[in-house]
């Protein structure tokens, strides 16, 4: 897919839509920060015991993971800047793939897992 | 016949192609369509490892140490300080890209160069993680035969190294054009395109992580 | 125009002749009937039916006539206007949004009434049955009696029995038609199924899940019968084998001694002429009150397999004799398999024990008789396709190997051990 | 008004090395010729599955018959299922995808026409794959939704699973690549003034039935994917030994499965929704609502997947779950219905063939949904579930709906690919073959199926009481099918040679892919339009929503078609034809095909009479290399010749 546009206007999206919009390389490296700061935090936490078996713990990981999810989709996939389009083409699918799982996971008896 | 209501725009006469419906590229929504669809392929995955999660009949278990009937001593499998070390190294190589791409904007050949071999190198050290990850595991005891988590495990983990694998061929395909042509500003949506796949595979690889590895 | 009308005369044929193949079907026998239920369970499940079957019909009827209607009256005539050009009509699109979810809300209370009333916890006190199912037969086992048996169900009626249904392979579904909905077998999970039988009689089972080659083969029987039918049953498959040989002995049987009485009805079994297959009458049975067991000569028609033999598999015309068949068994292959209680141990195919009370023979294919089950002993690979039975019968082509069976049993032998196992009352 | 060239006759253009012959089929990228071939091909299979179908009748025409053994008749059913939803219904939908979504959108062609051509060489490839395993006697018997356990290894051992897994995958590649394809079209290749809400019915089925194609197809491929390593690799997904959960393939199989029934549902809704307004010469009624509902039901078609698993004993919350939500699609459906009535209610309707067809798919589908309610009560399900009540339903859904819609489709749009029109003669001979004949065929199975007979059984019983029933179906009513089906095929054949030529916009319709010539010229549109009506061709200059044009009679008209600009005298960029497609699709098919190969070398080894599986690797490294090749040979070859 990488190198010839099948029929199409490549031109009329690439530099218009650059920089002013598009967060700059301060942002990203901001952003690469925050990550390594949550990837970080989430290990921590999985070497402190008592947290591990508190009811907290799974709740705490998959929202820290779920913030990471969001940061890298909205700013170095840009959805947050780009047409809605996209974001309704990834979202759509993302929520039907989330509820799949959920009720996967009551079907299956596992919601037991989170806690 | 009422052909009046089909007005013919002269701006759009015949040679050339006309411009797109949206005014975004054929191939940009076709990416992320895809992405959606991978959302549930990795949905069924993720759920598969979940389901089967605490149901293998005999070790080696993901988090916990165990004795086999005969004796054996298994070690509880997954290596979190190394699999950190290797989610790094996913989420930088996310940054990478990210500059090659903007690299790639500014045509800024230099650096387009540099960023997009550090992306694939850093692919790379991925999948060498997983490589060393993938052996150990095997010398433990746990093969894509041994139990329900090693099947489940492998195959889960394993469809996102392919991921991973298909997007550093990429990536080098792209570093090749830029070595030997030089990728145009114009061309950047190549590289976007990549770069959402790229980072698709690491956002996949955050879920995985947490749901996977940290959880117990 | 004229089109048209013909067009019309054979939609009315269309519907006359559903009409008619509707009446032809209520008029015929149907003894698998789920519309005339047995159970309290069948009967929820049939009051349910009932309802969705009205005002389905009614919403059928709705749409069928209002679309009849429309294409007669709105058809094209020569020299009418052109129509009015609607593009729409809010009030009429949610008046036609709103009834069909209030008809659905009238379904959906009693229905999920019934799911959780049907699949509450079965009382404390059930008769438990276990139902293992195995490709392709079933296998009953009753742990508060110890009764271990196959392909035929004993249950009193009036009583709750609990079915915890598993299988030893594939998927299966365990499906009494006039009695209950069925429940499927699932590997590695127990699933449950209770219901409170209502009528002495004799049902058809069937296996309602695609389990492979023989899926259609795999039938079994159900007699509800008076608890007092049903304790002499049970008594009954609780002793030993009915057969008592003295070269059996070592391994006395675990249950009571066995009587003459059985012994005696042992031979006479025996000694019945391969081919005398049961005349079947179609009235209830009434069961047999030295075994519990239903007289084989009196079961209505719908439960006596007429399955017909397969072509090529023939039969020498000897006697067996019980006593041979006796030893031969026990040194034979069978054992390895099949489980006579304190015989022979096997429990990959069903339990023997009592096999000659039983009506049918693999799993409500063939009648229990002298012949049929010589013939199934000989080649049964033949007589039920894919079955892990082996061929038995020397001369018959080894379904393994493809050649002629050189080191089987002679028809002399089988028919010993037909007439030791028929007489295993 | 520049409507110069659109007057005037085709005249295609070939100017490559690919002239004529079977070579410009083979290398076309054109959507209308991939759209022929889907259709051609579909048909096919069609009758294969029909055939198939006509063997099970034969078999279940008595009691104890042995017209087919058990092995046979196992695999007939396999066969016919996965034939008819997978080689039959969906390509034929596929087919009017192709032909049909840029013509009604206003564009040239699809967004990857060569993308395009790979879906078709893909899904023809994966089809005879699986049917090849017909002729070494091992076609796939474990049922079209394989449960497992009894597809593992352990209980299948043969390779007919293995050619079903395989096939299937095959299968699943192409329709994924040919979601993505319309996908992007459709929201990128609109003409000016297309907006979503003017998009033609049709188009907005096949719009929403891609989604449900690239959400549920990764689902079963996961699914399949499991099952392939446990056969091939020996994983332990469905492993009952290892303590595997045989629900967890029912569970993604039906996670697929129901989105599934409803791809093959939508496009014939959208069909008829197309056929119903031209026929009654009054637009769609409620067109809003006939698009919300579609989307409403492809959304609850993803929450609704287990009511095929009411036995299995999930338990009373998720019973009470899945029955109420599948209930709910009544509401969107019933809307369908009744608008359709709304749109003939006050028409002029015209008793044309497609007209008959969409008629019937609205009397006979609604039979189908009736039937489907009556599952969706899970006490109730209890005793129709794996009994000839389903197979009543599911062909009531699929024959009465899919089909009916799809043979109106056929019907009506067959000049526009042809220029000819099909005979209405036998067309209308064949609808009330098939009406009749599908009814009779189909009802009497509700009966059989509550009156205790189970699915799926090579053979029965006398004095069960369903003797009766099962004669007059194979007595009867499929006999009528089988001469409706030649009476298509038939008419089809003669039609394309000598049927009645007629004029661009024979029926009178009102959507834009009707202001072409027809055939239609490779480029389509010599100009592209600039659409300001929901129903262009029914839109009087001014705009006002004055009565449809008077239809033309349908007579032949015999004039020789004036020839047409080419694309090369309008400047229009073409697609190079290419072959590369169809190489990648057969590196493809044998990189699966490999497998197989593998799959018998691990059982040669185990029976010691090979040591390595050298060979079959060797081939599978071989196809996909020649696949990545071909692959990058085509991707970085441009679309077009440069200009
Ligand atoms: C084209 C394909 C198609 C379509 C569209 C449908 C549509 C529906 N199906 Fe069907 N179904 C299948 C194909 C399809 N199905 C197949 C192939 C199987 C079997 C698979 C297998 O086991 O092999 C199956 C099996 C199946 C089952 C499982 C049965 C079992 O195995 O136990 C169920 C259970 O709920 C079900 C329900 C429904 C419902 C509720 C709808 C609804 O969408 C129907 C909605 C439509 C209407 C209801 C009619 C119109 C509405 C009105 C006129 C409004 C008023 C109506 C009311 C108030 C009732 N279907
Ligand atoms: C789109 C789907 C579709 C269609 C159109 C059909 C069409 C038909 N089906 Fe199908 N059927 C299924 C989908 C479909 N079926 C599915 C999914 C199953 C479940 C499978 C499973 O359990 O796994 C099933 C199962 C099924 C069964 C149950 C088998 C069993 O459970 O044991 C039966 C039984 O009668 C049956 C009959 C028929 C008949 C008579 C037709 C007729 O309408 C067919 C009409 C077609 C013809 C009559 C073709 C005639 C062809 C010619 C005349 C050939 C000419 C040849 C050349 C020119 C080459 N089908
Ligand atoms: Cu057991 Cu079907
Ligand atoms: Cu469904």
């Amino acid at each position: 897919m990488a190198d010839h546009s099948d029929h199409g206007a490549a031109d009329a999206h690439a530099a218009p839509h650059g920089e002013e919009h598009h967060p700059t390389w301060k942002t990203y490296r901001w952003i690469a920060l925050i990550l390594t700061a949550i990837t970080a935090a989430e290990v921590w936490i999985y070497y402190i015991p008592s947290f591990v078996k508190s009811r907290a713990f799974v709740p705490v990981l998959l929202t820290l993971s779920a913030i990471k999810f969001a940061i890298v989709v909205a700013f170095y996939m840009h959805l947050k800047y780009d047409s809605k389009l996209f974001r309704v083409l990834f979202t759509g699918p993302l929520a039907i793939a989330v509820l799949t799982i959920i009720s996967l996971m009551f079907l299956f008896g596992h919601l037991a897992i989170h806690s | 016949m009422a052909t009046a209501a089909i007005a013919h725009d002269d701006t759009h006469a015949a040679g050339g192609h006309p411009p797109t419906t949206t005014g975004l590229d054929h191939k940009k929504i076709a990416m992320w369509a895809f992405i959606g669809s991978e959302c549930m392929l990795f949905a069924s995955l993720i759920s598969t490892y979940l389901i089967y999660k605490g149901r293998s009949l005999v070790g080696p278990y993901p988090h916990e140490a165990w004795v086999s009937p005969t004796g054996q001593h298994f070690n509880a499998i997954l290596n979190i300080p190394v699999t950190s070390m290797s989610t790094f190294v996913l989420l930088m190589s996310s940054l990478f890209m990210v500059l090659a791409h903007s690299a790639v904007v500014r045509g800024d050949r230099k650096y387009s160069r540099f960023w997009l071999a550090m992306t694939a190198l850093a692919g790379a050290t991925f999948l060498g993680f997983q490589a060393f990850e993938f052996t150990s595991f095997v010398h433990e005891g746990l093969t894509i035969r041994t139990n329900l988590f090693g099947s489940s495990f492998f195959t889960l983990t394993g469809f996102h190294g392919a991921h991973v694998t298909a997007g550093v061929i990429w990536l080098v395909t792209l570093l090749f054009i830029d070595m030997k042509r030089g990728l145009r500003p114009d061309e950047a949506l190549n590289v976007d395109l990549c770069a959402l796949y790229w980072h698709f595979v690491d956002v996949v690889w955050i879920a995985i992580f947490t749901l996977i590895y940290l959880i117990k | 125009m004229t089109r048209h009308l013909r067009s019309r005369r054979i939609a009315f044929f269309a519907i006359a002749t559903a009409l008619s193949l509707g009446l032809a079907a209520c008029s015929t026998n149907t003894p698998n009937t789920t519309l005339t239920p047995h159970s309290e369970f069948g009967r929820i499940i049939d009051w349910i039916w009932n309802e969705t079957l009205i005002l389905g019909t009614i919403v059928f009827v709705g749409v069928e006539l209002g679309l009849i209607v429309t294409i007669v009256k709105w058809r094209n005539r020569p020299g009418s206007p052109p129509p009015v050009q609607s593009h729409g009509n809010t009030t009429l699109e949610i008046t036609w949004t709103l009834i069909p979810a209030v008809v659905l809300a009238f379904i959906a209370v009693p229905t999920i009434k019934a799911i959780f009333k049907t699949q509450a916890k079965a009382a404390p006190n059930s008769l438990e049955v276990e139902v293992i199912g195995h490709q392709w037969w079933w296998e009953f086992r009753y742990p508060q009696y110890k009764i271990v048996t196959a392909n035929e169900l004993y249950l009193p009626v009036n009583k709750t029995v609990n079915f915890a249904l598993k299988t030893a392979d594939v998927l299966h579904s365990f499906w009494i038609p006039e009695l209950a909905g069925k429940r499927d077998l699932i590997s590695n999970r127990t699933n449950y199924l209770w219901f409170t039988p209502e009528s002495t009689y004799a049902w058809n089972g069937f296996c309602a899940e695609y389990c492979g080659t023989s899926h259609a083969n795999m039938h079994f029987r159900v007699f509800t019968v008076t608890q007092a039918e049903f304790d002499v049953w049970a008594a009954h498959q609780q002793t030993g084998p009915a057969f008592a040989s003295p070269t059996l002995s070592p391994g006395a049987p675990v249950g009571a001694p066995t009587t003459p009485a059985s012994t005696a009805v042992a031979s006479t079994a025996a000694a019945t002429p391969a081919g005398n297959a049961a005349a079947p009458v179609a009235v209830i049975p009434v069961a047999n009150l030295q075994t519990g067991t239903y007289d084989k000569t009196k079961l209505p028609l719908h439960v006596m397999p007429g399955t017909p033999i397969p072509e090529g598999l023939t039969f020498a015309s000897v006697t067996g004799d019980a006593v041979r068949g006796a030893t031969l068994y026990k040194s034979s292959l069978c054992i390895a398999c099949h489980m006579v209680q304190g015989v022979s141990p096997g429990v990959i195919g069903p339990n023997l024990t009592h096999v000659g009370s039983r009506t049918t023979i693999a799993a409500g294919l063939y009648p229990n008789d002298v012949r049929h089950m010589q013939l199934w002993i000989k080649n049964a690979p033949k007589m039920k396709p894919g079955v892990t039975m082996p061929v038995i019968g020397t001369g018959e082509i080894d379904v393994v190997t493809g050649k002629p069976l050189t080191a089987g049993y002679s028809d002399q032998q089988i028919a010993d051990i037909v007439a030791y196992l028929q007489s295993l009352k | 008004m520049a409507t110069t060239y659109v007057a005037e006759r085709p005249h295609v253009a070939v100017h490559s090395k690919y002239e004529g012959g079977v070579w410009s089929w083979l290398a076309t990228v054109d959507h209308k010729k991939i759209g022929q071939l889907y259709l051609y091909t579909a048909i096919a299979f069609f009758a294969v599955g029909g055939l198939e179908a006509m063997m099970i009748r034969a078999q279940l025409s008595g009691p104890n018959l042995n017209v087919v053994s058990a092995e046979t008749y196992n695999q007939l059913f396999t066969m016919h299922g996965t034939t008819m939803i997978f080689m039959a219904i969906m390509p034929l939908s596929a087919a009017f995808f192709n032909f049909l979504i840029p013509l009604q959108i206003g564009a040239r062609d699809v967004a990857f026409p060569r993308l395009n051509a790979f879906s078709y060489w893909v899904y023809l490839l994966g089809s005879i794959f699986m049917n090849a395993a017909w002729f070494i006697h091992a076609a796939p018997d474990g049922g079209w939704f394989g449960y497992a356990p009894l597809t593992t290894k352990m209980y299948s051992p043969g390779v007919n699973i293995d050619f079903w897994v395989l096939g299937l995958q095959i299968l699943g590649i192409s329709s994924l690549a040919a979601g993505f394809n319309f996908i992007v079209t459709i929201i990128n290749m609109r003409a000016p003034g297309m907006h979503l809400m003017r998009m033609p019915i049709f188009t907005w089925a096949a719009f929403i039935t891609q989604f449900l194609i690239v959400l549920a197809f990764p689902i079963i491929t996961i699914a399949l994917v499991f099952l392939q390593f446990d056969r091939f690799f020996g994983t332990n997904f469905y492993e009952i030994r290892a303590g595997a959960d045989p629900l967890l393939w029912q569970h993604l199989f039906w996670l697929f499965g129901h989105p599934e029934v409803y791809i093959l549902i939508l496009p014939a809704f959208g069909l008829v929704s197309e056929i119903l307004p031209t026929f009654s010469r009054k637009p769609l009624f409620g067109y809003p609502v006939m698009v919300y509902s579609i989307i409403l039901i492809a959304m609850l078609g993803f929450g609704v997947w287990a009511h095929h698993m009411f036995a299995v004993g999930m338990g009373p919350i998720a019973d009470a779950v899945f029955g109420v939500s599948t209930a709910l699609i009544a509401i969107p459906t019933g809307v369908k219905i009744f608008n359709w009535i709304g749109t003939m209610w006050g028409g002029q309707i015209r008793f044309t063939t497609p007209m008959l067809f969409a008629i019937g798919l609205v009397a006979l589908f609604t039979i189908g949904g009736i039937s489907g309610i009556m599952h969706a009560q899970p006490p109730a399900d209890l005793q129709q579930t794996d009994s000839y009540f389903i197979v009543a339903h599911f062909h009531y859904v699929l024959f009465g709906g899919s089909m009916m819609g799809l043979f109106g489709g056929v019907y009506y749009y067959f000049p526009k690919i042809t220029g000819r029109l099909m005979s209405e003669r036998i067309g209308k001979l064949q609808f009330w073959l098939m009406f009749l004949g599908m009814n009779i065929t189909f009802f009497p199975m509700h009966f059989i199926g509550l009156n205790g007979m189970p699915r799926r059984i090579y053979t029965y019983d006398a004095n069960q009481g369903w003797t009766l029933e099962n004669k007059i179906i194979s007595y009867i009513g499929a006999p009528l099918l089988v001469l409706g089906v030649l009476a298509f095929l038939y008419n089809l054949v003669v039609s394309r040679r000598s049927g009645m030529r007629v004029g661009d916009n024979p029926w009178g319709a009102p959507t834009l892919e009707w202001s072409l010539p027809s055939p239609v010229p490779d480029y389509n549109y010599a100009v592209i339009p600039t659409v300001t009506a929901r129903y262009p061709m029914w839109e009087s200059g001014d705009g006002a929503h004055g009565p449809p044009p008077e239809p033309p009679p349908l007579v032949d008209d015999p004039t020789p078609r004036k020839t047409l600009p080419t694309a090369a005298q309008l400047h229009i960029p073409m697609p190079t034809p290419t072959m590369k497609p169809l190489w990648a699709a057969m590196a493809l098919t044998a990189m699966f095909g490999g497998l197989i190969f593998f799959g018998h070398q691990s059982a040669e080894i185990a029976a010691g009479r090979a040591t390595s599986h050298m060979q079959s690797l060797g081939v599978m490294l071989l196809s996909a290399t020649l696949f990545v090749i071909s692959l990058y040979s085509w991707l970085l070859t441009p679309l077009e010749p440069e200009h």
